[in-house]
């Protein structure tokens, strides 16, 4: 496995840059990915953090979101509503106005239902708040585990049991290799291609790719069956391309999707 | 996921007012959308036709069998998946778009008549109706129930059928099938040569 | 796509005054590794090269050897090498090397190059050819110690690899890296490229008896961004005229030393000098001194070169 | 392969002759750079020619085409001479402790025992093992000592004894019944002068290194470093490494090239390289599906999976399956699973996919449907019979037997004798262009009578299906868009014909109509046969409620099969062919399974597609273990005997039975009556001889200096048309010659291709530089080279690659070219080559066994044009 690299600060560096640039050549998308922006920044300061402290020892999927210290992300939660009220879209500044003034059980309550759902990344903004405050904490865990999956279907991320963001396609020979990648921890698993993630659908007339001419790396990957999709990036294309980043840079695929009767395998950091 | 979520997602990304769920403005990515110029293709997992290594290919089609779009090959591909190839092709390999898509093919069936210098186009029931009839009149004339000792043969020696070896195994046992029961037993493959 | 952008220029040809971005904005040194002892001459590389650049095909003819043509041309910049390489003693090997352009670190093209802007050197050590503008003056054909670019007498301008400036700076590997199917071909940074290939070397020398083999990487030039593992180091002509010690010609040595200091004025001198010769002479046929390396052979003796 | 492209990987020694994989196979080839690179394994490449494969070997031999038994011989010899030999599993899982019958007699002479000259046959009941049990220790050595160093003193030491055993020599005894005896007579020291590894032992003493250099050219020294290097795996008998051998075409096209391959394994068995990965004997083939092709009997002397055809002599089912089901041989001591004792099972099986409800226990299962045959109808004899007017008809399918040969020009003129020719094909191609050859007049056209139907088929891209690559992997492949124009899916074309042919019968009756009428053809669309539906039935399903206890498994009519072990021999199963059983079953189609993982990273890989048999893929992996079931390497573990669960497991499949407890000591190779493997093959197996011995090609420029008097294998015989024409190195044919493929072009179809062709473009013809220069003969001049059939003209490639050879004293030159070029193609068409087939040279010959031409060896003259 390829994936699952150690994930270095640097990296969130990479990140934001290419946020930067997608928001210049994406126009359509420039205000999401400008605060998508301010978001990796504060969480790199996190990540910054986290990544000193020592690791519980490596235990089952399903006690992954346990291992996550609920302190920490409280005690970081004050400076994010902030954050979020200063650069935020209004109806989630709202929202960060409104759980700025619960009572800090409350707040404490809302991050800590993010931990015991199984798969918690919804649009709400709840659990916005708590995606953004516990992922460079599952990302520091994901990689000190190094789950590997010998499987190359399995559907859920081997690390954490959360749906996969973005799948990804990585040179190997003249092909491309095609990792998904977790839509919580960030780590990637291989996954074969033609195969749909969500449904196991193999049947490649029901597996379609839907590509525009804007986004020479960026495509639907939209199965027939279960009607769902996932956007992939191809790094055989673009070998610059920051999967996660350029996963949201591309909205108006989303939109062309959900026009077109497919779902979302999972929403992104930004709602959607 | 339930139908719930399914619901719940789709509206997760534009609501009715332009704007997304977490109130970004939606607007221009909406426009963005409705001119986006979409193609579909589909991956197709295939074996190089070629050597017995059998390097796994992917085949990228374009074009809608809904839409009456005649499909197009735009770009084979090593399959990265195979255990085998893991992605790289020979330089035959490499050029397959060439074999899959080549002005060189034949594309109707053909007659060359005893004694003519040309090709001559010919339908394919003509064709099919005239290739049975040749079958069935040589195996009727040549045909031997029994061999000299009497022993049963069933076997007609006057007609050969060969080929296979890029073809796959369901079509060799269609041969067999086919040749055997005619008591076909001149049936060769590219094995020994 | 082909998003020059993100490369870093270093050097660019016959251009007065300081590079943008030198210095500035360094990105790691990029380095194709080829290991000829692993190489099967197969060619995928080759057709790699020639579908990603888009070359148009072309008539090839027999020419006493399985190599596809004779030498790299304006629009077939990859070519497998195949040498058969007798010795005295009676041993013998069949050598293939892929041959290209070597990038090197002091390229003789550049500093050959009369036109602004025609050959630029990106920080990661690729040399690439802007045809934009080249004046077709050929230039730096002699100043290539390879015999690399080639000219294209249609459009007047010269051509070679480009080590797929614009794969590399989409954040790719060349196109030929990724066709090769006994993964004789490598590319990362220098370093990583030449710890490869020392190591490589070395199990060469010690597991298969190869006592010379060692890494391509000539100092002449400040060494190349494309280096081959040889089986044998001492000996890199064997390779099909693969120099020991490339050098720039001396005349162009000289020009760049003497012009780039004087900056500005001197540049457009030389520049001018070009359109002038252009404009009272024709295009270049002939080149001035340095004598051109590149002579069409007479039909080649039996059994050479195959 | 024995085992598979991957496993390649896994190998401390390769030997490649016979194969040019660099060059042919290169994505299968990275796996022997990997075993280079990471396990530091060595590569000895021994070709007539110095390679693309030679070019990255640790060591090349150029060896005289057609001289392998000889070089291969000569291992054999220096393994046993500096025992580098596997001795307990010679002992144990060959039959090298087997002692065979008094009368068998070693060719030292050229000819085994039981020849018949008149009918160039041998009567093999010589051939066969002596009946009698446990003879170990009885036989006391004789004054020679228990390990003669020279083949006279071995001879010595046997040949009292053989002919003074029993004192029954001068009478002769009757015909020995065609079968092995029960309780084989054997000798675990090894010692008796008749146990096959003393026999073995003292055949290839005669292969001499400086006999050796006298056949293959390959100077002593060289040789003895090849040999030396290749057997140092077993050095002292070490068991850990493993060496493979990796061959293809260059060895089966000789008029002996199933004993060369033959020869192969009884090295890889003599040093206990069978069963283990990277090891094998490993044939790569050639075409995209040649084995399925083979596996699905698309060749005249077998049914699917290997069955025998049935022969006329076979009065019923029963009298057919007595005489092909083989009953266990072995010591009473040992066991043997004699697996093909399962016969009958996967005969009725076949029987009952073929012809469905009409095959029926009152018919014998509709045994008389099958067609009977008692002569040799192999591919050189449909074009031999062709061309003397017994063979009226041809279908040819994607199969260009004009350009195929042996001798093109012979096809050509059995072409023009033929009713009518059915060429179903993507591009034009040679063989439905016949008439348009090179040469003929518009007045010859006239005179061709032949009706020729040109019909455009379907590209592979066009087409889904199963392909097995040469590691016996099955794999579907799907359709990736329609076929262009007019044209049609084969599987469509060749259902249309033989429905309107039934139609016909039906209507009209005619020659024995039944098995026409009553072939099953329960296609959902009987004229567009699904590939699916005909994948589920060659797997087989079960067509009545049939459980099996022992395996636990329980089918209701109607189910898909789990597997060849619940065949039946009722009528109850169908199953068009046994061996791929299991590759479409009730949990899918397993040809089609996407798996990556690869647990054990010996390159297994379990769940990507399906091996046959039984999902294994390396198949005699129990060989991979010692007697008490541990593997030989514990790093390289496949398979391996679980005590506590009382059975065998492992990464891979175990090729064995399953509960068979070491002790017991079942043979590894299951599917021999004795259970071990054969150094020496009893009976009626091979044509001619127990024990492969060298012979020269056909045409060849020297005598045998084995034995001058028998140069040629005894039991080929020549063809005897006016076409068949035989040269001699009198007649002034003193050049040996060969055929090959190029990396570039796969045979008759990439010259259709513009960036092959671009890559290389012409024909040629590749001389050694020393001949060339004695002829004047420059690089890129065209040069004729004449066979005694016909002439081929292309550019001289002058190389240094072929090195001229001594070969029993006299100084020979090799030739060779590819044969890609015809007369129609890119360049055939921009009028840039001589339009001359290469296998317009090739000669009419075949190897008895395998009934494969010799295409690599034969003699031609060289001039200048």
């Amino acid at each position: 496995m390829a994936a699952a690299s150690a994930m270095k600060t640097t990296d969130w560096d990479k990140r934001i840059h290419r946020a930067v640039e997608l928001a210049e050549r994406y126009p359509s998308a420039a205000e999401i990915l400008a605060f998508y922006r301010h978001i990796l920044e504060f969480q790199k300061t996190l990540f910054a953090d986290v990544a000193c402290l020592s690791l519980p020892a490596a235990g089952g999927k399903a006690a992954f979101r346990e291992q996550l210290d609920l302190d920490i992300a409280v005690q970081q939660l004050p400076a994010l509503l902030s954050l979020v009220q200063r650069t935020g879209p209004a109806k989630l500044a709202q929202e960060a106005a409104e759980i700025g003034r619960a009572s800090s059980e409350q707040k404490r309550e809302i991050l800590r239902s993010f931990l015991l759902s199984t798969d918690g990344n919804g649009p709400e903004s709840t659990h916005f708040f708590a995606r953004v405050l516990f992922q460079p904490q599952a990302e520091h865990l994901a990689v000190a585990q190094n789950a590997q999956s010998v499987d190359s279907s399995a559907s859920v991320c081997p690390v954490c049991a959360a749906r996969p963001q973005v799948a990804v396609l990585r040179p190997e020979g003249d092909g491309g290799k095609r990792f998904l990648v977790c839509s919580f921890c960030s780590t990637e698993w291989e996954f074969r291609r033609i195969l749909c993630p969500v449904c196991g659908e193999v049947d490649h007339q029901k597996l379609s790719r839907y590509s525009a001419e804007d986004f020479a790396a960026v495509r639907v990957e939209a199965c027939d069956t279960c009607k769902y999709y996932l956007k992939s990036v191809d790094m055989t294309v673009d070998g610059l391309a920051v999967p996660l980043g350029d996963e949201i840079a591309t909205a108006s695929l989303d939109i062309w999707a959900v026009e077109h009767g497919f779902s979302k395998v999972s929403p992104n950091l930004m709602g959607f | 996921m339930d139908v719930s979520r399914r619901a719940f997602f789709k509206t997760g990304m534009a609501g009715a007012v332009g704007i997304t769920v977490f109130g970004f403005d939606a607007r221009p990515l909406l426009a963005q959308a409705s001119s986006l110029k979409i193609s579909r293709s589909t991956e197709t997992r295939s074996t190089c036709p070629y050597c017995a290594v059998s390097c796994g290919v992917i085949i990228h089609t374009i074009g809608d069998k809904a839409k009456n779009v005649t499909p197009q090959v735009i770009h084979v591909e090593g399959d990265p998946d195979h255990p085998i190839n893991r992605g790289t092709l020979c330089p035959k390999g490499s050029s397959l778009q060439q074999d899959i898509q080549n002005e060189r093919r034949i594309l109707k069936p053909q007659v060359r008549r005893p004694g003519s210098d040309h090709w001559d186009d010919i339908s394919w029931n003509q064709a099919i109706d005239e290739i049975a009839r040749w079958t069935k009149k040589t195996r009727d004339a040549t045909f031997m129930e029994t061999d000299a000792k009497g022993q049963t043969v069933n076997r007609c020696e006057s007609i050969a059928f060969t080929g296979g070896c890029t073809d796959t195994n369901e079509f060799n046992y269609l041969a067999v099938k086919t040749m055997r029961s005619m008591g076909i037993v001149r049936l060769e493959n590219q094995a020994r040569v | 796509m082909s998003d020059r952008g993100t490369l870093r220029i270093q050097q660019i040809s016959a251009h007065p005054g300081p590079v943008a971005g030198e210095g500035v904005q360094r990105q790691d040194k990029v380095c194709k590794l080829i290991d000829t002892t692993t190489c099967i001459g197969c060619k995928a590389c080759e057709v790699a090269c020639v579908e990603w650049n888009d070359m148009p095909f072309q008539t090839t003819y027999f020419d006493n050897t399985y190599q596809t043509m004779p030498d790299t041309d304006w629009n077939y910049w990859n070519l497998i090498k195949f040498n058969e390489d007798q010795h005295d003693n009676g041993s013998f090997a069949w050598l293939m090397r892929k041959h290209q352009c070597m990038h090197c670190e002091d390229p003789g093209c550049l500093r050959a190059c009369p036109a602004d802007g025609a050959i630029v050197q990106y920080s990661n050590g690729i040399v690439d050819f802007q045809q934009e503008h080249c004046i077709g003056c050929q230039f730096c054909v002699s100043g290539c110690p390879f015999n690399i670019p080639k000219f294209n007498p249609n459009t007047k301008k010269v051509y070679k690899c480009t080590l797929c400036s614009d794969r590399v700076g989409a954040g790719l590997e060349p196109a030929c890296i990724k066709a090769c199917p006994t993964g004789c071909l490598h590319f990362g940074t220098k370093d990583d490229m030449k710890f490869l290939a020392e190591n490589r070397a070395s199990q060469l020398r010690e597991v298969s008896g190869f006592q010379n083999a060692g890494v391509y990487d000539p100092d002449t030039i400040g060494g190349t961004h494309v280096i081959y593992v040889l089986h044998d180091a001492t000996k890199p002509e064997r390779y099909g005229n693969l120099p020991a010690k490339p050098r720039i010609p001396l005349s162009f040595t000289v020009w760049k030393d003497i012009f780039k200091p004087i900056g500005l004025f001197g540049a457009m001198l030389g520049f001018v000098g070009v359109v002038m010769h252009y404009v009272f002479e024709g295009p270049r046929r002939e080149q001035p001194a340095p004598p051109v390396v590149r002579i069409d052979p007479p039909p080649p003796p039996a059994g050479k070169e195959n | 392969m024995t085992n598979g492209w991957i496993d390649i990987k896994n190998t401390d020694m390769m030997l490649i002759m016979g194969g040019n994989p660099a060059e042919n196979h290169p994505c299968g080839f990275k796996w022997a750079v990997e075993a280079k690179l990471k396990r530091n394994a060595k590569m000895i490449v021994v070709d007539p020619r110095f390679t693309r494969t030679a070019a990255v070997a640790d060591l090349f031999c150029q060896i005289r085409a057609g001289a392998d038994i000889a070089f291969l011989g000569g291992l054999i010899n220096y393994a046993i001479e500096n025992n580098r030999i596997a001795k307990d599993y010679l002992v144990n899982y060959t039959n090298a402790a087997f002692i065979i019958k008094d009368g068998f007699k070693l060719p030292e002479d050229g000819l085994f025992s039981g020849f018949d000259a008149a009918t160039k046959t041998y009567n093999k009941s010589s051939w066969n093992y002596q009946e009698g049990g446990n003879e170990t220790g009885k036989f006391v050595p004789g004054v020679a000592g228990e390990q003669p160093a020279h083949g006279d003193e071995a001879k010595a030491a046997v040949m009292p004894v053989s002919t003074a055993a029993k004192g029954a020599a001068s009478t002769p005894p009757p015909p020995p019944p065609p079968s092995l005896p029960p309780n084989i007579a054997y000798d675990l020291s090894l010692q008796h002068p008749r146990c096959v590894y003393q026999l073995l032992k003292q055949q290839y003493s005669r292969y001499t290194p400086e006999m050796v250099e006298r056949i293959t050219g390959i100077p002593k020294d060289q040789f003895l470093k090849a040999a030396d290097l290749f057997t140092s795996v077993r050095t002292n008998g070490d068991m850990k490494k493993v060496a493979t051998i990796i061959y293809a075409v260059g060895w089966t096209q000789h008029s002996f090239g199933t004993q060369i391959i033959r020869t192969a394994a009884m090295l890889q068995l003599l040093m206990g390289n069978v069963g283990r990965a990277g090891g094998g004997v490993n044939a790569l083939r050639g075409h995209s599906n040649i084995q399925g092709a083979t596996d699905m009997a698309g060749i005249f002397d077998i049914l699917p999976g290997y069955l025998k055809v049935p022969s006329p002599a076979d009065k019923d089912l029963k009298a057919y399956l007595d005489r092909i089901t083989p009953k266990p041989a072995k010591p009473n001591e040992w066991e043997s699973f004699n697996y093909w004792s399962n016969t009958p099972k996967f005969m009725v099986s076949f029987l009952k996919a073929m012809y469905g409800n009409a095959a029926t226990k009152d018919n014998d299962f509709a045994f008389h449907y099958l067609p009977k045959i008692d002569r040799n109808y192999s591919w050189v004899e449909i074009w031999n019979d062709m061309y003397q007017g017994t063979v009226k008809g041809l279908f040819a399918f994607g199969m260009n037997g004009v350009m195929i040969g042996p001798d093109s020009q012979k096809n050509i003129d059995a072409l023009k004798k033929a009713d009518f020719l059915v060429v179903c094909e993507i591009y034009p191609d040679e063989t439905s262009a016949f008439w348009q050859a090179p040469g003929i007049t518009p007045d010859d056209v006239k005179q061709i009578n032949t009706t020729v139907y040109r019909l455009p088929g379907a590209g592979f891209a066009e087409k889904d299906g199963t392909f097995v690559n040469s590691a016996r992997w099955l794999q579907w492949k799907n359709v990736a868009l329609p076929p262009p124009g007019d044209c049609r899916l084969d599987q469509d074309i060749l259902a249309q014909i033989f429905l309107k042919i039934r139609e016909l019968y039906q209507k009209e009756g005619g020659k024995f109509p039944d098995p026409i009428l009553k072939a099953s053809w329960a296609y959902t669309l009987p004229e567009h046969p699904s590939l699916s539906e005909v994948a589920k039935e060659i797997n087989g399903k079960a067509l009545a409620d049939i459980s099996d206890e022992k395996l636990g498994v329980s089918l209701k009519a109607g189910q898909q099969l789990p597997g060849f072990a619940m065949l039946r021999d009722d009528g109850t199963t169908s199953s068009a062919n046994w061996l791929y059983c299991g590759s479409w079953t009730e949990a899918g189609p397993m040809m089609q399974r996407r798996g990556t993982d690869d647990p054990s990273g010996l390159g297994i890989y379990q769940n990507w597609g399906w091996s046959w048999p039984a999902n294994r893929r390396v198949m005699y992996n129990r060989a991979s273990c010692d007697l008490a079931g541990k593997p030989w390497d514990p790093t390289r573990s496949q398979v391996w005997w679980n005590e506590t669960a009382q059975k065998w497991v492992g990464n891979d499949v175990p090729d064995f039975k399953p509960d068979s407890k070491p002790e017991e000591h079942m043979g590894p190779f299951i599917m021999n009556p004795e259970g071990v493997g054969r150094l020496f093959v009893p009976l009626g197996a091979m044509a001619d001889g127990p024990f492969p011995e060298f012979y020269e090609p056909i045409e060849s420029p020297i005598e045998n200096p084995l034995h001058p008097g028998q140069s040629n294998n005894p039991v080929v015989k020549k063809y005897k048309t006016a076409m068949d024409k035989y040269g001699t190195a009198k007649e002034g044919y003193n050049i040996i010659c060969t055929t090959y493929r190029l990396t570039e072009h796969y045979h008759y179809w990439t010259k259709n291709n513009p960036m092959n062709v671009e890559l290389v473009p012409e024909p040629f013809v590749e001389i050694p530089a020393e001949l060339a220069d004695q002829m004047g003969i420059r690089g890129g001049e065209k040069v004729k080279v004449t066979s005694a059939r016909s002439d081929y003209i292309a550019k001289a490639m002058v190389t240094k690659r072929i090195k001229p050879m001594m070969v029993d004293g006299k100084k020979l030159y090799q030739i060779g070219m590819p044969i890609h070029w015809g007369f129609l193609g890119i360049s055939e068409g921009e009028g840039r080559t001589a339009k001359t087939p290469a296998n317009l040279l090739t000669p009419t010959v075949v190897d008895p066994n395998a009934y494969t031409p010799e295409f690599k060896g034969f003699l031609v003259k060289l001039e200048k044009v």
